[in-house]
Order: structure tokens, then C-alpha cells, then sequence
């Protein structure tokens, strides 16, 4: 059964919320993993999106996150400020998933502007709810396309602190931060090599000494994904 | 005590130039059809506060009606970018704006630090991002545990517009669904406009319902439809094409112009 | 997630001798039920907390248990005094109690960090009282305004319990009516016990419901009309008689231990 | 038509709601004085009691702040931070009722103790909302039954702050600040003189130039009160 690296992607992503309570999750891969996990490998698991909507089962993957099937389908719905006070910052939700457009070798995260700020080549959407985010929840994972102009030596800006970051799940493989807490690369996905990923990285990336290598996607993973998007 | 006005009269009445205006709804009961008439009116040099400016803020950000952004985050959510957004901050068309920018959590405590009438909401937030230099947040230290948090100063705006899916005629409102910051939004403002999709006799509590009593707000205007393409949980529903459809007209300068002139959005030239 | 089980059971497993207890309810959906279950398992040196001791913990300190009050208000509502609570504090009896005591307001901002993850929260209060002197509050400069504020220390309970209408299977539960603060009390506490007047297949969502989802909740236990004298708005009415019986029956020392032992609340004593 | 000085005193409280659009209200006098007035004088009043009822328009009096009457009739019930923080802090409710155990003469409160704080004779309720109450609602009027123990030279503990305080409102009269903030008997009931008055009041207590008598009750106005508590 041939696959995308983008469906292994978010295959992974999913494969990561096996064994966890609760997501705090935005659109786009992450949503759509979280949906999967609930099909294939957790279907206890709580989504929260920062709309407010905290048990959230979308049927379908929604465009946005203030979508009226999540509210619909949640076991409650809170407002923003709530979500981010007594949600967010004290680590009730266990596991969140980022993106960003750069990301650096301790998974920092910029999603702000490219450039200066005061002068900004591109500007990004800004924060959202990212800083507190990510020191909020006890864990998170970023999920990025894999790049040298995504993931980079230096970030134009700081938007968001890696410290709390186990995972970043790109489409050519998974890093996870070493002892020190640099980034290095632990699995790469099928078809993929550790050269590929280095030369999309644009620091000088660890590889570990027992490199895996992810998984293919299961039938039942790529039957559910399937039909989730078709939805 | 609410008045019940046409949209029109409410948007004349308290939307003054050079105002700090937040149109607030969080992907959900985002207030179009105020937003457009604050446009047809004409309304300019003023200071747009909003947690996630899109498609609506987008629009009035490139016909050059604001002066300033105070955001958190500012994206066609699920599309991408907003083009009118990035032209006023990457190459100053139509003008140039000043930039705020906060966290969605720095911009809610600062909802909640005006609806409360505190000058400033602490929280665990910012620290360790270059947003601290950015922004105007000052660290504070927890006399208790000596933790260093972060305060955030109140968000007091002039006016704040809300769109809600019903008010009576003593126009006392009740919203539904996503919730977002509205209430705060009208709390923490000096003055307040809540557009809504029909007028009831009376109100009938709602599972998930949040009323805001009408001696709260000053004008109550009926709208209906008046979040589109955004929606009214229980009432319309997101039009995801229009934000799809947002992306190719407002990425080109002339294609936005005539988009705004055709439905008289653009307002006049100096 | 929370396990639905016994009173007993419940009480059992998460409440020890000397730990922080919040037993919330403001004026309505006061947990009875459940403060007598700790009071037959002869749970002692108890910290109890709550904004607004009433009846209950009149009981609940006049047989002992308590080691130290953490309150606002102490008073029987619309009657007048607590009598055992009186004692404690004028005589000693049974036992001197320690007492930390705020305002509502401190009380509510305390628990609203302690649900927040904070260290503290502020307010604009306490000032010009002699409360300052004598409670756990520090003053704090806004560092926008320069205003001096007061900051209140987080209330994070050993273990929280309410009373609410419904819970599901999987121990979500929903209560109405008048809220106080026990969705910040379950939240800002390490544990939590829900007794509710009925388990139900699925909750339906009410006007004025507030969801706490079961996996916040460590236990959820039926105890239908377990907040008398007190009630659960909907479904049992508040005895307005039996507070005012209390008056008399904790007026005396004998007469309230007799009216305990009847019961079996009193304990073994030493 | 005979009256009873408790009565007048709650019809006095009830007059001074006229032309108000909202009161913070607790149960006793006060509870029964915002009734009264919505029956008589304002009937668009909005009642707020710190149980998290706003726009509350009970049929009978009240025994407690929690009465279920309450909730059901209200416009809006929030929980109590959101009650203190969203609507008393800002001082969005215009006038509130406070009662105390001791009154001094610039309408501090005394509702902790009586007797030293560590080892007291009598140990009151407490605080409860009032301290905020007292200086987050712009205009504070203080109920209280007019005696020595009452009105005392010296708290013995100050729970609350007289500052907001426009008028005292007695079983004997009415006392309101002078210019420098200390209080000032205004007016006195049908058939009380300022000498009772001041013989009620531990210390020195001023008497205004021009002494007003409260107005007897209306028939209006005692038929009203007297329904009211027969329900």
C-alpha cells in the first residue's frame, strides 16, 4: 500500500498520543492526528482546541478551530480566557502540538516575522496562544515540513520556548531533545536517510547511534486517515 | 440601559475617529456587518484591537483605517495569510500601522484585568520569548514564593462591538457556542455595541448561554446574518469559502480595492 | 478519570486525618452528605476551608475535627450566629481552632489561582482594614500605574468535594443554579469527591450548567439530596426550618453532642 | 396609621433607591428595603446579591442570599469570582447595602470581633464581601439598629472602610459624612429627638444645623412593606 511522507507524518503524530488523556490541539496536521488517535489508538482521548471546546469529537477535520461542530461535540466549552487560566497554565492538558515556520536546534520556535521585527521581510500571524502553550503543558511536539528555511541556525525571533518539547515530527523524521537538550535525530521515516534530513536541517544535526526508522503506516492507519479527510 | 437602534444610528453614535475599537469574536460571532459599517462610515486613524484579526480586520486594515494593531495572532485561520495585514506591515500599503502584539493569554488577562477594573492581570507567560522586549509586559515578582511572573497592563478600549445571537427589547444579550472574550471585551470597554441576528420578546436561557444584562451595554442593533462569512452557533454557518476565496483577492492590491469599492467598503480617498 | 463509587468509598480513599479540606457550596449545593461521611470515618485535625462555614462546619468543628479554619464568613445565614464555631474560637471548645481569615473576594481570588496554576492572584482590597495585619495578604505595586494592590496566596486543598445534580457514567458532572466558586475549589485542589442527587446515562446540557469533565474529578459518588438542609436548585428545596433549628441545638454544648451522637457523627472520642 | 420604627427604617432605605439603577444587596433589612423599592419606587431596580444573582426579582423576602427564588428570577447568575471581580472591583453596581456590628464616626465597620482580635468576647461572622463591597460600589449606605454597643468611639476592629459611605440609616435616624467625613445626624424619625439620638451613640455625635424629619411611611408605602413580609 503506497503513502505520502505527509500521511506518515501525521501518522506519527498520531501513533504519539497512544496512552494519553488529553490534547491541546490547532488546525491543520495536528487536528487531524488527534482525530486519528481517537479512531485508531485512544478513543478516550480529550481534544481541547484554544476556542474553548475541551472533549471535542469532530467528525470531520475542521477548518478552523472555532469550527461549530467542535463546540457541538465538546463536553464543555469554556471562554478564551478560561481555556488559557485554568486550562492551559496549570498543565492540565497533558500533551500539545505546535508548528511554527522556524524552528532551532532546541526547538525554539518563531512564529512572528521573518527578518527584522521592526522591518519584517515576511510577516508571520504572530504568537496566538504558543508562549504559554508550551510552558503550560508538561508535553509538546512540534510538527513542521522539514527545511533549511524552517529548520535554521539562528530564529529571526524567539516566539516560543522549546523547554518543554519531547518531539519534533517532520516529514522526513522524528528529533528529540539529547541530554543537553539539542535536537537529534532518532528516526527517520521509510525511504528517508540521515543524510536527506542534515542536509534539510541547516545546523550541523546529531544523529543518534541507534538510528530507527519510523514505522510503515498500518492499513488500519491509512484506511482511517483516508477517510477522515474525505470526510 | 440598552437602546435599540438601527446599526447605522449605533456605529454614528459611538464609534468616533482616532477611537481604540475592538471588534471581538474568537473564529466565532465575528461582527461583520458592524465592521462594514464602521467602513461605510468612514471611520479612520483608529486603534484596532482584536485577539485574532482576519478576513474582517484584514478589510479594514487595507482600505488604511487603522492606525495601530493590537493583536495576538493575525492569520486567515485555516487558509493562511492575511495579505492586507502583511502589505501595511511589510511594505506600509495602504500606510503604515503600529504594531502591539501580545499572547492570546496576555491579550485575554487583558480583557479580564479591564472587565475587572484592575490596571494590570499577572500570569506564567512570555518569559523566555522575544516578545518581552516587544511588548508592554513588566515581570513581577510573587511576594509568596518570590516566583517571577509577568503583569500585563489592562485593555480598556473606547468602544467594543460584539455580534450575539439575541438581545431583547431591553436589550439584555445572550450569546451561545464559543464564547471567545466578548464579555469581557464589553466589560472592559467604555462603550459598547452588540449587534444581533433577531430581537425576542423575552429571552430563553440557552444550555451554554452567557447573558450580558442590557444596563451594560449602550446599543443593541439588530443584524442578522451579521457575522458572515464567521457564523452564529444555532443560527447561520461558516461560509469556509469565502475565507478560501479571501486569500485570492486580498493578495493582490487592485483585485482587494475593487472587491472593498464594489460594496462600498473602500470609503473615500483624501 | 473519575471513578464512580460509594460515599464511603470515596471518603475512604481520598481524605486523610490532617489534611486541607475545601468542602464548597455557596448558600446552595452544600456537600452534608459527604462532610458527615468524613465525620463517621472520624477523620481528625482537619484544615477546613470555605468561603462561608456554615451549618456544616459548625458541626464539623464542634465535634473536633478541625485543627484550623480557612474562611470569610462564618455566620448562619439569615439566622445568626454558629454557635460551635463561637465556642471554638471564644472557648476553646472542644478544642481551639487556628483561624486564617480573608475576605470573599480574597477567598475567591485564592481559589481562582489555585485552579490557575498561580502562585497568587490580585485584587483591589483589604486595604484600610485591619484584615492586613492579620491574615495572608501582601501588598503589591502595579508596575503600569504604580497603584498599590493586594496580592492574595493561592488556595490549593488536599482534597476539594461538592455537591452536584448530575454526574455520567464516566463522571462528568453538571450542576446549576448558583455556582460559587466550587468549579475553582475541584480545580485548584490535589483530589476531589462529586456526590450528585443522581447518576445519569448522558448529561444534558442545562441553562446556567457548568461541565467539570470527569478526568478533573478523582471520585463521583450519588448521594441524592446530600446537600441538605442545603438544596440542589431543581431537584430538593432548601429546609429553611433546619437552619433555624440549629440555632437552638448548637446554642448548648450538650444539647449539640447528643444531637451528633443521635446521628453518629460525634466520633469516639479519646 | 401606626407604624413600627424598624418599619420606617426600612422604608427610609427603600426611598433612597429611588432614581438608582442597581443595588448589592445581603439578606435583613437591606433584601427586603431593594423589594420594597422595586414595588414602589423603582421598579426597574437591579438586584444584585453576592451569592452571583444579578437582575434578581424575588416574589418574598429572602432567608438567605442562596434562596433558590433568587437564581430562578435572576438575569444573569455568575460564579462569586466573577461576581466580585467582573462586577463589584469595577464598581459597576451604583449602590451597596453593608450592616455591622459596630459603627464608628466616619463609618468604619466592625463585623470580625468584639473584644481583642486573639482572644475575642465575641467572635462575629467576619468579613465576608464587604471589605471590597465597601470600596468597589461607588455609593455605600450602612443599615444598623442605633445603640452605644453599636455606635462606639472606637472599633474594635475595622473590617471595612467607610470611605464610599453616603448615609447611615438607623432604627432613629439618618447620619450622613460632613465635609472632613465624619458622620452627621441629618434627619430624625416621626417622634425621636437629636437627644435620643445622640444619647444612642458612644461618642459625640453632630448634629446638622437644619434637622429634617423623615417623612412618615406612605400608606403606599407600608402596604407594600407589610405585603411583602407576609409572603
Amino acid at each position: 500500500m503506497s503513502w505520502e511522507r505527509g500521511e506518515l507524518q501525521t501518522i506519527a503524530c498520531a501513533r504519539r498520543l497512544a496512552g494519553k488523556r488529553s490534547v491541546f490541539i490547532g488546525v491543520g496536521k495536528p487536528s487531524t492526528a488527534a482525530i486519528l488517535a481517537r479512531m485508531v489508538h485512544e478513543p478516550g482521548l480529550v481534544l481541547v482546541y484554544e476556542s474553548g471546546t475541551i472533549g471535542a469529537k469532530p467528525h470531520r477535520v475542521p477548518l478552523s478551530i472555532g469550527d461549530g461542530d467542535l463546540a457541538e461535540t465538546a463536553d464543555a466549552v469554556v471562554s478564551v480566557p478560561e481555556m488559557f487560566n485554568y486550562w492551559i497554565q496549570p498543565g492540565r492538558i497533558e500533551v500539545a502540538f505546535l508548528g511554527a515556520a522556524q524552528v532551532d536546534r532546541h526547538a525554539n520556535l518563531n512564529s512572528t516575522v521573518i527578518g527584522p521585527y521592526d522591518r519584517p521581510r515576511t510577516r508571520l500571524p504572530g504568537a496566538g496562544g504558543a508562549p504559554e502553550i508550551a510552558i503550560g503543558c508538561p508535553e509538546v511536539m512540534v510538527v513542521a515540513p522539514h527545511g533549511r528555511r524552517t529548520f535554521v541556525d539562528e530564529l529571526d525571533f524567539r516566539t516560543t520556548s522549546g523547554a518543554h518539547t519531547t518531539a519534533v515530527i517532520t516529514d522526513l523524521g522524528v528529533l528529540e531533545p539529547g541530554a543537553d537538550g539539542e535536537l537529534v535525530l532518532v528516526a527517520v521515516h521509510p525511504g528517508v536517510d540521515a543524510g536527506e534530513v542534515r542536509a534539510a536541517t541547516s545546523w550541523n544535526l546529531r544523529v543518534a547511534d541507534e538510528l530507527r526508522t519510523t514505522d510503515e503506516p498500518t492499513r488500519r492507519e491509512l484506511d482511517a486517515l483516508r477517510d477522515l479527510v474525505s470526510r | 440601559m440598552a437602546e435599540v437602534v438601527a446599526l447605522a444610528e449605533a456605529v454614528d453614535g459611538l464609534v468616533r475617529d482616532g477611537d481604540a475599537v475592538a471588534l471581538e469574536g474568537f473564529t466565532h460571532l465575528i461582527p461583520f456587518a458592524a465592521g462594514h459599517e464602521v467602513l461605510r462610515q468612514r471611520r479612520r486613524e483608529l486603534e484596532l484591537i482584536r485577539m485574532t484579526p482576519d478576513v474582517l480586520y484584514d478589510q479594514m486594515i487595507g482600505v488604511g483605517a487603522a492606525r495601530k494593531l493590537v493583536f495576538s495572532y493575525g492569520g486567515n485561520p485555516g487558509v493562511g495569510s492575511l495579505h492586507r495585514f502583511r502589505a501595511a506591515i511589510e511594505r506600509g500599503v495602504p500606510r503604515r500601522v503600529e504594531v502591539e502584539e501580545h499572547s492570546h493569554a496576555g491579550m485575554a488577562n487583558r480583557y479580564v484585568a479591564g472587565a475587572s477594573g484592575m490596571p494590570c492581570a499577572l500570569l506564567r507567560g512570555y518569559r523566555g520569548t522575544d516578545l518581552m522586549r516587544h511588548t508592554r509586559v513588566e515581570e513581577i515578582t510573587c511576594p509568596f514564593t518570590g516566583e517571577v511572573l509577568v503583569a500585563v497592563p489592562a485593555l480598556n478600549p473606547d468602544v467594543a462591538i460584539i455580534h450575539a445571537q439575541e438581545a431583547d427589547a431591553a436589550g439584555n444579550v445572550q450569546l451561545w457556542g464559543i464564547l471567545g472574550v466578548q464579555k469581557e471585551a464589553v466589560l472592559a470597554a467604555q462603550r459598547s455595541l452588540v449587534t444581533v441576528e433577531r430581537i425576542v420578546d423575552e429571552l430563553e436561557l440557552r444550555p451554554g448561554g452567557v447573558v450580558i444584562p442590557g444596563w451594560c451595554v449602550d446599543a443593541v442593533a439588530a443584524a442578522p446574518g451579521g457575522s458572515q462569512p464567521s457564523y452564529a452557533h444555532g443560527v447561520t454557518v461558516r461560509d469556509n469559502d469565502a475565507y478560501r476565496d479571501w486569500d485570492r483577492i486580498a493578495r493582490d492590491d487592485d483585485t482587494f480595492r475593487g472587491w472593498m469599492e464594489d460594496r462600498g467598503l473602500a470609503g473615500a480617498r483624501a
